[in-house]
């Protein structure tokens, strides 16, 4: 049995990571650029320390569970962080040099709250950890101060305070219904539950998925995710767009699924509405969109519907599968967003249009481009497809078969807008045919992302045998 | 065990894997990597067929991999009679098709590269036995084709009109981009009818598995079955181009470049029809029985509607293009009289439309690169100066319009024979009367183009057939006469496999039948 | 005073919150309203430690609290930067991002 | 429930409390709803104390009424125009809110009295010592990361709020720029 | 040699030839080595068919071998073959030495054109004659439909010859049509056999009401190739077509296949009285009017264009009457004497450079031998005693004899008359009289133009004696008597080349030309047809084309604008206002906490 401090060690390394960032950047033996390649180093460093010290185990008082879980997840959020940071050196180099320790650290900040989600089995520590991935999200969304274009300038402070807003509302109501289901239970630990639980029980229960919803923006907790995803930077919203995510789906599987999967009935009708309202809202609202971060975000939105399928099916299949799905969704939305970042820094903007003629312009960044609008959409041999795929088979037997066929037709109207995008990057013609050159940050993080969507798109059986992995040991130990 | 069937869909796989390493300035180099794929599979396509047995029958050449064993996905590849004949006419068509393409010059690389994946997932289906790949290679036959539309298209204007017109603005409705947006959306609610169809047959299966030859020896509830045949039906007939579901096909047809149509209408096309015979007809017979009426019928609508509307048109490729959509009401005529005669008939009328279209498409697409214009009422006399070129159009318009001594007399003849005998042998007579409308408008074409004074002005001086763009008439050509002529060429092949999947059939349905 | 009628206080406090949320069109107002949803969740905590006993609950909004005092604190920085950027606080100012 | 469980102590704190928070949302003034958040916010730690949770109480009061209320007022100030600060705080669409606020409300109370209403008498009350003991033995991760979660959001809102934040690399200030392409 | 083979090479000889022609381009291009080359196979098919009538002289029996062609459920669903009987044997020298008649006198007749149209022209030649062989030899109706398509096909790339020109090219266009609607019958015809007794014999037995149907199926075929009325208005269109062909195509062979057709499957026709009826109307209606349709015409090949029509329409009434004999024997003379005619013609035209009759005049001292062709083949054609064309009328005639109240019997002696009127006619106009303008330098081509008109010349005087040794091969009876249908039909010949002479003599007008040339003019039929493709097929193609572009693919259009609008409507949900998001988040939690409360 480990010590808790073993257990955490990955946990502590981050957090101990954003002091050093801080530290070296206040007494300016490290700064710029060097600091971003040390932070994404150290990221990298954690995670292969996450293949070689051993972390299993549970604390004393069983407030937190360590094992495949939560390893996996870490390990999405490491990768997560580090191609996002990558992905943010030089942005943040040239347009906010004098705050670039606070945006790595706060980063850092988050993702240390983030690993803490999946392995919490109890509610404070849950909801700080929560808490702890997201605060800093409110900062980072606000940062792009002044980002570009002249009216991009106050959409900076606009997309920290719709994401607060929204934020912190929710999880007033979020902390408000743990209060409901803490009080009736009678005790903090999450999978704590009296054996004939009250109605208010249920309410409360269903006021702390609002909370949740918020976090995966799931409609219609979703409203802040296009105007955020547009006024934020551009890099951090491709981390934005995915870890937080993963975050929400890992404690959402914790509050569903220890002690909660006697009561099916009840968080999976509240999981199914809420996925079809996504799949149905998301599509539906990202046609008409002419910016790409929008269209992208809402494109998000419907993702997580897919996601909120799985897990509405509520077995081990079910939750595999979601952990299939975030793990490629973490690769191709980042991906996308940091090659949409990349065409946008050359040609000044981030409309559909801007993108015309990428693919003329810099061949492989279309084609990743490319690839991972094919595999948001869930087109064969690509990563998302497999996603898709076993979302939908993990859902059909679990009897979910309506949601499965509406989310099998709203992909239709999905591929409609992924195409838009694609025929701009290959079919316009450009106004230049000046190659993009993205940054060597960038250019690494994209090529991972790229690699990973390809290599697993053809292979996709290590991933999907961790991610079963992972979700038979959660349900075995929750 | 030899990998043969691996080989034929891996070879333009290959190629294009290949192509990306080649700098896209070795033009030359870039076209003969792409030939030389295709030709590995033609060539391999045809050792295939020498290599099945035809007395046999059934399926042979059997290749397993396990993909995705928890799920029950298995890269089976296998081939039937019908696979054997469809992989010639694919190979052919394939060839001919780089072949013809000789002469792209923008973004080669990426266009061969395209050419060839599409080809790859078209060879895959029609060797796949597993239900989950087959769908997979159905896919990835299906979307590349939005972007060989969407770059090396041309667009055209059609004016707005109709009680419609108000959505006209949305859309540049005849633009390239409109084409290949139009086409990949309606391919792909198709593909969602055909995913919800093939969780049906997986989910109902039992063994849970997509084990194509499992899933052929259960026998799945009635109830079920009538859910999966529609959609096997409108799903794969969405690119069979079933009415009322073929309007890409003429604004899709119409803009894509050559050997994109070549391929599409050549090759593309039966994929929905293939998919129809060997999922619906095989898989779900009872209801497929049931909706067999249903289908003839619409592919009734399909022959005479699709040859009116030829008839109508003014633009060369949208001619061919309405012709294509003609003929597949042929073959899902065929498909529908559920007998030998229909069914042989079906899948004859596949191979001989592929190549007939494709020689249509190669020809149309030389005069077009010509004489910049697909307008037939600006052509005019180019037999003076295109002899080649009109002696071949003619002959495809022979085949057309089902002429004996060509494949396409062959094919509707079985058809039509399939659909006297049939349960509705009124069904022949709208058949018969749509190969005399076509007959109308193919000739009225020819002539429009290739016939009267010889051309003046910019017309005057059009080059016939050159080099490379010889291998299309001239191979797609002679296939059409050889196999007109001497059809149990690949009648053998075909013949063994309907045979041994008509007896699936329910035996009310065969009762129906009228048994000289 | 029954455990019913402290937590209807409670939903009332949270209501009257759900209620300046959604009608107050500045910033501040709207951190006002926020922080009673906050505060109206504290006070079920700590009616259900008087009503059930145990450590938990209190413990809880201690937890709670600092939670909202660091939100609140990201929440008067970005008011204030709203006002930097537009030299006003109205909430509808910051509405510029929606096509 | 009867007379005999009429409790004019708790009467009187509700009053105070939703009356209190019911200006907070109305008040023309900003200041002024500032100061009755303040007011509620006693309200409550007084309802706190009359549940026997002193320590509570306490806390609410010093981190509450005197850290959050002092920032807001504080953040009042800052930000205020002074020519226009009643029409600032005006709402809109009050029905809209009052349908949402009412209709949740209806529908929580319904259910707690439902199922709270039977429970009448306080169990035993944990005491300070409790707290903590339970804070440094079963929270002590969650304490550490509340630590932590302090830590940034000091980071953040110091971050957010720099006055006269002039981005400047080591060149010299940066100018927007379209693109960061090398031709 | 065996007989199979022997059938085997006179079918594939040309069709050798037409495929060497057409793979050795630059053999092709050369001209005259392509006609060496199909002259070459029409002669070795020409020799063999020889070969096999001087076998069955010899006493060779019927023989009939097929091999599986289609297949269904591992059986031959249809056969390709040779039979070779009575039937076909005769007829296979008939065709191919009328073919090579013509293919030698095509390599004068033709010697102006191109190099390669030339060679184009001699290929198409060899497709045909291996079209024709592949009808003539064939074992079923399937293959002879084939070969009926086949030879379909080559009369119209040969009618569009000179494609260059508009007329041409419409007609041949107008020819395949008017012939392909024709054969969906016999399409229908076989498929309703097929259906009915698994194959398509004409031996078959299906019973008195399929075969009514079958026939009468096959006989709408017939009349669209056999050009009767009211599907006749390709063949004068289809002079367009140089003579040769006119001579070989349009009066010797295609057109008689449909006659041949229904000789051939006189099994089945026998069986079905109804058709029959049928076809003697039509017959004697077509022979008439045609008759007098030809009585009008200006250009001469016109005039013998209606005159095939009404020969054809003789043929017809025979095989109506139940004397297939007779149509058969009477298909065999009209093909000689009547290719005679289009050459003889053919050769006035190619020595006077024009068509009409007004250009020619006076030709009898120009050109004597071919003067002397053309009133043979005229005084066949009239049925003048002695002459081939007398015996098989005569036989036809006869045959009608007091059939359906003799009124077919009537109007064919009345059409024997016009006939001979007609065509006194055009022998006056042409070769006597005043020697007009364009005569004045006419002379006759050489050997290649004058041997075949002997060649031809000579059956036509003699081919009316081997009526006996035809029957005998057909199993008919055949004898030669003297009765009312001899005598009248003589009298009538004479009558009208005497009436022709008194009015034409003079230079004349015959009476009611008038009448017939507005007829003629107006000329209904084509109208009607004309009419029914604009109105009819282009119509309702036009409508078909409009419905699918702005109505089917329009509701496509509008089901995509209805999404984009349906986002593009929604989109204005997402107002950017703080308030509102916060609104839908309190409206989510709403919804939960109801689903909470009603469970």
């Amino acid at each position: 049995m480990n010590t808790w401090l073993q257990v955490l060690t990955l946990d502590l390394a981050v957090a101990a990571g954003a002091a050093v960032v801080l530290i070296l950047d206040a007494i300016g033996t490290v700064s710029g650029r060097a600091l971003g390649w040390l932070t994404a180093g150290l990221l990298a460093a954690v995670l292969g320390a996450s293949f070689v010290v051993d972390v299993s185990g549970t604390v004393p008082h069983g407030v937190y569970v360590s094992g495949d879980w939560v390893l996996f997840f870490k390990r999405v959020f490491l990768i997560a962080g580090m191609l996002a940071v990558l992905g943010s050196i030089d942005w943040l180099a040239e347009r906010t040099p004098r705050r670039q320790a606070e945006y790595y650290a706060l980063t850092l900040f988050s993702l240390t709250g983030m690993m803490v989600v999946p392995g919490a089995r109890d509610w404070v520590l849950l909801l700080v950890a929560f808490e702890l991935m997201g605060i800093p999200l409110y900062v980072l969304a606000a940062w792009a101060k002044t980002d570009g274009q002249p009216q991009d300038e106050k959409l900076g402070p606009e997309a920290g305070l719709k994401l607060f807003v929204t934020g912190a509302a929710s999880s007033a109501f979020t902390i408000f219904g743990l209060g409901l289901v803490i009080g009736e239970t009678g005790s903090t630990a999450i999978s704590a539950l009296p054996a004939q639980p009250t109605q208010l029980t249920f309410v409360g229960m269903l006021m702390v998925i609002a909370g949740l919803g918020f976090k995966l923006g799931a409609v219609p907790f979703h409203m802040w995710v296009p105007d955020t995803y547009q006024g934020a930077p551009t890099p951090f919203v491709a981390f934005l767009s995915v870890a937080p995510k993963a975050g929400g789906l890992a404690a959402l599987s914790v509050v569903t699924l220890t002690g909660w999967s006697a009561h099916q009935g009840l968080w999976a009708t509240a999981i199914a509405v809420i996925a079809a309202a996504s799949m149905l809202v998301g599509n539906l609202f990202a046609l008409p969109q002419t910016d790409v971060r929008r269209l992208l975000g809402f494109s998000g939105v419907a993702q997580i519907g897919y996601v909120l399928i799985a897990l509405g099916a509520g077995s081990q299949e079910g939750v595999a599968m979601a952990l299939f799905f975030i793990a490629t969704y973490v690769f191709t939305n980042l991906g996308a967003f940091l090659v949409v970042h990349a065409a946008a820094q050359a040609s000044g903007g981030h409309e559909t249009v801007k993108l015309a003629g990428l693919s003329r312009r810099t061949p492989w960044l279309g084609a990743s481009l490319l690839v991972f609008l094919l595999s948001l959409a869930g087109i064969p041999f690509v990563l998302g497809f497999w996603a898709k795929l076993f979302v939908f088979v993990a859902a059909w037997r679990a009897g979910l078969s309506g949601l499965v066929v509406l989310g099998v037709v709203v992909a239709v109207l999905g591929l409609f807008y992924y195409l838009t995008v694609a025929r701009s990057t290959f079919m316009a013609e450009g106004h230049t045919a000046e190659p993009v050159r993205a940054p060597m940050g960038l250019k690494v993080s994209i090529a991972v992302c790229l690699a990973a969507v390809v290599g697993l798109g053809l292979w996709p059986r290590p991933l999907v045998d961790e991610a079963n992995k992972a979700a038979s040991s959660f349900l075995q130990k929750r | 065990m030899n990998h043969l069937l691996a080989t034929i869909v891996a070879a333009p796989a290959i190629a294009g894997a290949v192509l990306l390493v080649v700098p896209s300035t070795q033009r030359l180099a870039i076209r003969v990597v792409s030939l030389l794929g295709a030709l590995v599979s033609l060539g391999a396509s045809i050792q295939i067929a020498l290599q099945y047995d035809r007395a046999t029958g059934g399926l042979q050449l059997l290749e397993t991999v396990p993909l995705v064993p928890s799920l029950g996905i298995h890269l089976k590849l296998a081939v039937d009679g019908w696979g054997v004949a469809l992989l010639l006419l694919t190979g052919v068509i394939i060839v001919t098709g780089v072949l013809a393409s000789w002469s792209v010059e923008r973004r080669d690389k990426e266009f061969f590269l395209l050419l060839l994946v599409l080809v790859a997932g078209v060879f895959g289906v029609f060797v796949s036995q597993d239900l989950f790949v087959f769908f997979l290679f159905y896919e990835i036959a299906v979307l590349p084709m939005y972007l060989l539309i969407g770059i090396w298209g041309s667009s055209h204007e059609v004016p707005a009109s109709g009680p419609f017109k108000f959505a006209w603005r949305r859309f540049a409705v005849g633009s390239k981009e409109y084409a290949a947006m139009k086409l990949t959306l309606m391919l792909l609610v198709g593909s969602a009818a055909i995913l919800v169809a093939m969780f049906l047959l997986w989910g109902n299966s039992g063994a849970r598995t997509f084990d194509l030859q499992v899933l052929e020896a259960t026998k799945f509830p009635i109830g079920v079955q009538h859910v999966v045949f529609p959609l096997v039906w409108l799903g794969f007939g969405t690119l069979a181009g079933v009415f009322p579901f073929h309007t890409w096909s003429p604004d899709g047809h119409a803009s894509a470049p050559t050997a994109v149509s070549m391929l599409h209408a050549g090759v593309l096309m039966k994929l929905g029809a293939f998919g129809v015979l060997r999922i619906g007809m095989v898989l779900v017979p009872d209801a497929a029985a049931w909706w067999a009426p249903i289908v003839g019928g619409v592919a009734v609508v399909n022959v005479l509607y699709g040859a009116l509307c030829a008839a109508s048109q003014k633009d060369l490729k949208y001619i061919v293009a309405y012709s294509s959509v003609s003929h597949m009401g042929v073959v899902m005529l065929g498909i529908a009289t559920l007998n030998a005669a229909g069914w042989n008939g079906a899948v004859y009328q596949m191979v001989a439309h592929g190549i007939m279209t494709g020689l249509f498409f190669a020809l149309v697409g030389l005069v077009y690169e010509r004489a910049h214009t697909r307008a037939i009422a600006k052509m005019g006399g180019f037999a003076h100066v295109m002899p080649v070129v009109a002696g071949f159009f003619t002959l495809a318009c022979l085949s057309s319009l089902g002429l004996p001594g060509t494949a396409g007399f062959i094919a509707e003849f079985m058809v039509f024979a399939g659909a006297a005998k049939g349960a509705n042998a009124w069904w022949a007579v709208p058949g018969v009367l749509g190969a005399f409308v076509t007959a109308v408008y193919v000739l009225r074409a020819c002539k429009a183009i290739f016939w009267g004074p010889a051309p003046a002005g910019e017309y005057s001086h059009l080059e016939d057939v050159r080099r490379t763009e010889w291998a299309a008439p001239l191979v797609l050509g002679s296939l059409l006469v050889v196999f007109g002529f001497w059809p149990r060429l690949l009648l053998d092949f075909i013949d063994v496999a309907s045979q041994g999947y008509l007896g699936r059939l329910p035996l009310v349905a065969l009762a129906q039948v009228v048994t000289p | 005073m029954t455990l019913a009628s402290c937590l209807i206080l409670s939903a009332a406090v949270l209501c009257v919150g759900i209620y300046g949320l959604l009608t107050r069109k500045q910033a501040v107002a709207m951190l006002l309203s926020i922080e009673l949803m906050a505060n109206s969740a504290n006070m079920v905590f700590a009616s259900y430690g008087h009503f059930r006993g145990g450590p938990s609950a209190q413990v809880f909004v201690l937890f709670a609290l600092a939670i909202t005092v660091a939100e609140v604190a990201v929440g008067l920085a970005l008011v204030m930067l709203l006002y930097r950027r537009h030299g006003d606080t109205a909430l509808d100012l910051a509405s510029e991002a929606r096509q | 429930m009867t007379w005999a469980d009429f409790d004019p102590g708790f009467t009187l704190i509700s009053l105070i409390v939703v009356v209190s928070a019911f200006f907070v949302v109305r008040a023309q003034n900003m200041i002024h709803a500032v100061l009755w958040l303040g007011l509620t916010l006693l309200g409550t730690a007084a309802f706190y104390a009359r549940l026997n949770a002193p320590f509570l109480a306490g806390v609410q009061v010093l981190t509450y009424v005197g850290g959050i209320v002092t920032l807001m007022i504080f953040g009042v100030m800052v930000t205020r125009r002074h020519e226009s600060l009643e029409a600032e705080a005006a709402t809109v669409a009050p029905e809209r809110g009052l349908i949402f606020a009412s209709a949740i409300f209806v529908m929580l109370s319904v259910v707690m009295w439902r199922s709270a209403a039977t429970i009448p008498s306080p169990a035993p009350v944990a005491s300070s010592a409790d707290l903590a003991r339970v804070l440094l033995n079963e929270y002590l991760i969650a304490f550490e990361a509340l630590s932590l979660l302090l830590l940034a959001a000091i980071v953040g809102a110091v971050v957010l709020a720099r006055r006269r934040d002039l981005e400047t690399s080591p060149q010299g200030p940066v100018v927007p720029q379209a693109t960061e392409v090398q031709p | 040699m065996s007989a199979v083979t022997l059938g085997l090479i006179a079918t594939f000889a040309p069709l050798a030839a037409a495929l060497l022609l057409w793979a050795l381009v630059p053999l092709r291009h050369r001209g005259a080595p392509a006609a060496w080359v199909t002259l070459l196979g029409s002669v070795i098919a020409l020799a063999a068919s020889v070969k096999l009538v001087i076998d069955r002289l010899g006493g060779a029996p019927d023989v009939r071998t097929t091999i599986p062609w289609i297949e269904e459920r591992g059986r031959a669903m249809a056969e390709l073959g040779v039979q070779l009987d009575g039937v076909s044997v005769p007829m296979l020298v008939i065709v191919c030495l009328v073919a090579l008649c013509v293919q030698l006198f095509s390599v004068a007749y033709m010697h102006d054109e191109p190099p390669r149209a030339f060679g184009r022209y001699f290929t198409l030649h060899a497709l045909f004659l291996f079209s024709m062989n592949v009808v003539v030899v064939s074992p079923n109706l399937l293959q002879l439909f084939a070969g009926w398509e086949l030879v379909g096909l080559t009369s119209y790339l040969l009618i569009g010859f000179y494609f260059a020109k508009p007329s041409a090219a419409q007609a041949a266009v107008k020819a395949f049509w008017m012939t392909k609607l024709a054969d969906m019958g016999f399409l229908f015809g076989l498929l309703v056999l097929y259906v009915n007794t698994g194959g398509f014999e004409w031996t078959a037995v299906p019973g008195t009401a399929i075969a009514t149907w079958v026939t009468a199926l096959l006989f709408l075929a017939v009349v669209g190739k056999s050009a009767q009325f009211p599907l006749h208005i390709w063949l004068p269109d289809a002079m367009e077509g140089p003579t040769p062909v006119s001579a070989l195509l349009h009066a010797a062979t295609m057109v008689a296949a449909g006659v041949f057709l229904v000789v051939r499957a006189d099994p089945l026709f026998a069986q079905a009285p109804a058709t029959r009826e049928v076809m003697l109307w039509i017959g004697a209606s077509t022979a008439v009017f045609a008759a007098g349709l030809a009585l009008v015409q200006k250009d001469i090949k016109k005039v013998l264009a209606f005159s095939t029509c009404s020969q054809l329409g003789y043929m017809v009434a025979a095989l109506g009457a139940g004397q297939a004999f007779a149509g058969f024997f009477h298909l065999g003379t009209h093909a000689f004497f009547k290719a005679l005619l289009f050459l003889a013609a053919g050769s006035v035209i190619h020595a006077v450079h024009s068509n009409s009759l007004d250009d020619m005049g006076g030709l009898r001292k120009k050109l004597p031998l071919t003067t002397a062709a053309f009133v043979i083949g005229a005084l066949s054609l009239a049925g003048v005693p002695g002459f081939a064309g007398f015996f098989s009328k005569d036989l036809v005639l006869g045959a009608l004899e007091g059939k359906a109240s003799w009124v077919p019997w009537a109007m064919l002696m009345g059409s024997a008359f016009l006939t001979a009127f007609y065509m006194g006619r055009v022998v006056i106009k042409a070769f006597w009289g005043a020697e007009s303008e364009k005569a004045a330098h006419a002379h006759e081509g050489g050997l290649a133009m004058t041997g075949p008109l002997v060649a031809l010349a000579l059956p036509s005087l003699g081919a009316g004696f081997l009526g006996g040794w035809l029957a005998t091969q057909v199993r008919a009876e055949y004898h030669l008597h003297l009765g009312l249908t001899p005598i009248a039909a003589s009298a009538m010949a004479l009558l009208g080349i005497g009436a022709a002479i008194m009015v034409f003599g003079k230079g004349g007008q015959a009476p009611l030309v008038g009448t017939l040339e507005k007829l003629d003019a107006f000329s209904l039929v084509d109208k009607t047809w004309a009419g029914a493709y604009r109105i009819g097929l282009l119509g309702v193609s036009s409508l078909a084309g409009w419905i699918d572009r702005y109505l089917i693919d329009g509701l496509m259009n509008f089901t995509g604008w209805a999404a984009l609008e349906g986002g593009a409507s929604a989109r204005k949900l997402q107002t950017g206002l703080v308030r509102d998001y916060a609104m839908l988040v309190v409206v989510g939690v709403l919804v939960l906490v109801l689903i909470g409360v009603l469970r």
